[in-house]
């Protein structure tokens, strides 16, 4: 807790790793293409993006495991190369295979010791650290063989953790688990992660595990970085149709700033008016998004009881799509699309359809703004 | 099949007594193939290692020359190891045609593509994914290639089986190059083909027991290195 | 439209498939043990479960493509085995890998038919109906080399659609495609599924797509049924711990039926009390459940304004973990435990954390319940 | 190095002149061989198909038989077949000894478990997903095995190119039962090896051209039956 406030404290220092016109071509096809990277020293920066788009090759670039065909990877501010085996050794790694040897789960942890030369006992005391750290101490003598999926993943972490690196790097750590295994799993290295205060870089393809594990997240597609932020802004406001569809989140809305005073903007929106927080330029051109679960739905006409949402709007249901266990009820207010959940009851007892006549209601708070034209959100 | 019992019995017998004739041309059978195959590794398995391990311009054809090699009828490498080494060959000084150099000499190369051949591509199928993690454990670039041919072990032990295999039981080349000269190149092969045609049905067949033996001997071995496993796991 | 309408009005029919007592064993360890399971004509039945449940081991085995060590299988009321090669054709299954053949999409889409021996004018009629009803329309002639995964994938449901099968059996179709072309494809197939009538089963270890494609969900553990009904009431109300951990659900509380009369009733669930619709007999021991979208949070102490919502409980935060985009929150009111989907915004503003005292509201008809020791859901 | 172009010189006027010696033995070599090589086909392919496919008790074994014959020394083949075909053996009477037919017997023995070999395990790596596939698209059990075959063609193909390239290059078995007489029983690989013997290199080096076009040949045909990839895809 001190450490954090003292953390907060603290001026600007260097990112642990910055990338510099990273450009990496296979085949005469540009696999990455990405003009500047920055990881903050003690984050986790999530790379979220389909098969293909270049995550894993940017990591390895950043990691100093590849050579990119043009561009300069910088490690606290300095310059560095894969040649260059001391910076290298600050980096480790946890890749979608575990690649256990097949010895001991000791063994196997202490094996970047050994190639280290640390000498025996203090590997074996680090060794047991780093096995406690995963829950899994004791587990020294045990063969690697018998070890789960999970157990393994966690091992391979531990091997990575034992080297004390200032960057860990994460491939899709977890894409092979089973998606109960997943999800506690992507829980407890997360709070690793936030424990050690290790810098890392976590390649993944699902949302929802750069939702837990990130303090950042950037979105790929086709080797390039086409939205940035805090998890929140990327995952709620998309920077386009493509993100959108990506993220299964409503496309944001195009907008403009009406007025804008005392820290309280009016957006229009197509025929809606939207009041949203903030102190944008009057006629800034905006991305306008809100969370579909910030969003209640009201049949039409009924009498709405007093409340601190400042936007209250009428509109069409437009498509009812299950989404979980819930529903996610798209709604057009003119041109402009919201989105709410609601469970399956509520969609019952509201009798929502395509074309039912709704009344939405979000505080201000609630709405998500961007100019547009940048990738990276206002924070 | 009354033939065939007469010249089992009498192989057995051969062999249970040790006979003067019978196991000394099985020594040098073993002395010849064991001298071959050791030579051949220690030139097969450094560039089966750097065909396997690197991406230089040309591998593909060097690769698809150690293919063609592996493929090359033994009596024509007989014959050029004859040519290189007859009195007006260019190693015809080294007067060594008609001795079990020559057949050592002839047997080397036709172990050494299987072994090159062999050893390559288990260093090539070293999964990249491997490679990788390795560099990411802080490897540095010896201790990277160490591991990778720890890993690949079993194909090298594989290629040097598979190799001695081949030319123990072979006869084409070493018939050429050795003249199958009784009490001096005489190999279990040769001297099979030279007691069959002598009438000699039970001595043949004593070696053929031997080279019998052999085959199945190698058969284990080559099944056991494979499900030796890597010594990385999933 | 009128099809449904006389659907809805005729007798309750055979279901298309029925197992009984369908006992698998592999190497000594019984994979599948279903004593019961029953698919309904026109409908689709979700297997959920993770892998190694023997999902897809149920589906062969009820699908005639493997035999089970014990039981028996009914296809339309009469039993069946994989020898009967006139029953096997009315079945068709698309498996996680398309395994087109390298020609044209209609020389692949054709292929069942020409085992059938179809005449050539009828073949291409039906092939080409076919390709539109997958969305590919056109497209016979080109190379099945030259398609994407979720092409593919679209090629092989038309493959088996083709054959006009009274029964398809999918099994995890979707399993290899990214996040996104998933999403799209689930509703696609959904949609196809519906608009076909067919009678599906349809394996998967993926919540939401179960969720999206299912009339019924059926969840696998071990080689059992666990849990089984409509998707809202299997989705968010798990019958034990190991199932709401699977679903990502809470754990369902225990309670009692206090009172009952005129379909209200209500439920002692510790010191809470809870009321729900239904009219189980006093005295019953009842799950209970509440999904996590259907609960509002309110800061302890404001003054709610008048509701319907007939639930109204104090509990403190236990925990806060992000959801997706949103946050997770899950309440303790005494030993009662219900959580509650709030974006991260609203967690922000109403500064959630552990020990936070907290407002839930929710109505009677959100609240799920269900008898206790039946895995099947009162509907 | 002067001994090799006088002999490739003269190998290469024989040959362009079509000599009476030199071109009956390339002739009787494929004649034998490509009998040998049809005949183990007809033999194991069937055969193959049966291992790879059922999973009858006592495959395992049968495997490992099939796989210590393919390892099998070729000069012990010669020995045994040439016991049966002598005067005294079991087949004495079909009078077949030093004749090319009993040239092609060997070598149907050398082929044939090669064949069996390499299509059975061809056969067995038909992905068993593939095989649930066809079922669940309605194929019937004869509808399933034809597609399993074509599926496999590439590994039968393989099994019977590759058979042909051991054999005609092969020497010891053919040398003991076929007696390499000239004009008679002569292949390449024992005419090279009698004409080593008398120092004809140019008529030696002439047959060793057409041993190594083969391999070569047999190598180009390996590599594309390899890439022609499954008839499935993904």
């Amino acid at each position: 807790m001190t450490a954090e406030a003292s953390d907060m404290l603290a001026p600007p220092t260097a990112p642990a790793v910055r990338g510099e016109g990273i450009k990496v071509v296979y085949r005469r096809r540009t696999a990455v293409d990405v003009p500047s990277i920055e990881v903050a020293a003690g984050k986790t920066y999530a790379l979220l993006g389909a098969s293909g788009a270049g995550k894993s090759t940017l990591l390895r670039v950043l990691g100093l495991l590849e050579r990119p065909a043009e561009g300069r990877v910088f490690i606290d501010g300095v310059e560095a190369s894969g040649k260059d085996l001391a910076t290298r050794r600050t980096i480790a790694a946890v890749f979608q295979k575990p690649y256990l040897l097949r010895a001991t789960v000791g063994a196997n942890v202490g094996y970047g010791l050994k190639l280290r030369r640390v000498p025996k006992r203090e590997r074996e005391q680090r060794l047991s650290d780093a096995l406690a750290r995963v829950g899994l101490a004791g587990w020294e003598g045990r063969s690697a063989l018998t070890l789960s999926g999970g157990e393994a993943q966690r091992v391979a972490l531990a091997r990575a953790l034992v080297l004390r690196p200032r960057i860990l790097l994460l491939d899709e750590p977890l894409s092979y688990m089973d998606p109960l295994l997943k999800r506690s799993l992507t829980l407890e290295f997360a709070e690793i992660l936030k424990s050690e205060r290790v810098t890392a870089l976590y390649v993944t393809h699902d949302r929802d595990e750069a939702a837990v594990v990130a303090d950042r997240i950037g979105i790929m597609r086709d080797g390039r970085l086409v939205s940035e932020g805090d998890p929140e802004t990327v995952l709620t406001l998309p920077t386009d149709e493509w993100v959108a569809s990506f993220l299964d989140a409503e496309a944001p809305a195009e907008g403009l700033v009406a007025t804008s005073g005392e820290g309280v903007m009016t957006l229009a929106c197509g025929d809606a008016m939207i009041i949203a927080v903030g102190d944008l330029p009057l006629g800034s051109r905006v991305l306008v998004g809100v969370p579909s679960e910030d969003v209640l739905l009201f049949e039409h006409g009924v009498q709405i009881p007093r409340t601190s949402a400042r936007n209250q709007l009428d509109g069409v249901v437009s498509e009812v799509a299950p989404a979980g266990a819930a529903m996610r009820i798209t709604v057009a207010v003119g041109d402009l699309r919201l989105a709410s959940t609601v469970s399956r009851s509520s969609a019952a007892d509201l009798r929502l359809a395509p074309g039912s006549l709704v009344t939405l209601l979000f505080k201000a708070t609630a709405v998500r703004v961007r100019p547009r034209d940048t990738i990276a959100p206002i924070v | 099949m009354k033939v065939y019992y007469i010249a089992i019995a009498e192989a057995w017998r051969l062999l249970t007594s040790g006979d003067a004739l019978v196991m000394p041309v099985i020594g040098m059978s073993l002395t010849v193939s064991g001298s071959a195959v050791a030579m051949a590794a220690l030139i097969g398995i450094p560039l089966g290692y750097m065909l396997g391990l690197s991406r230089f311009g040309g591998r593909a054809a060097l690769m698809v020359l150690v293919n063609t090699s592996m493929g090359f009828p033994p009596v024509v490498v007989g014959l050029f190891v004859y040519l290189a080494l007859t009195r007006w060959g260019p190693l015809g000084f080294l007067d060594m045609l008609f001795t079990p150099r020559a057949m050592v000499v002839a047997q080397v190369f036709l172990a050494t593509p299987l072994v090159i051949g062999v050893t390559a591509s288990a260093v090539a199928s070293v999964a990249r994914d491997l490679r990788l993690q390795l560099r990411a454990l802080g490897a540095s670039r010896l201790q990277e290639g160490l591991a990778i041919i720890l890993e690949a072990r079993r194909g090298v032990m594989a290629s040097v089986i598979a190799g001695f295999g081949a030319i123990i039981s072979e006869v084409g080349a070493v018939s050429i190059v050795g003249g199958g000269i009784e009490g001096k190149t005489e190999v279990m092969t040769t001297a099979i083909v030279a007691n069959v045609g002598r009438g000699d049905f039970g001595i043949a067949m004593a070696w053929a027991f031997i080279l019998i033996g052999i085959a199945l001997m190698i058969n284990v071995a080559l099944t056991t290195v494979q499900n030796l496993g890597s010594a990385y796991d999933r």
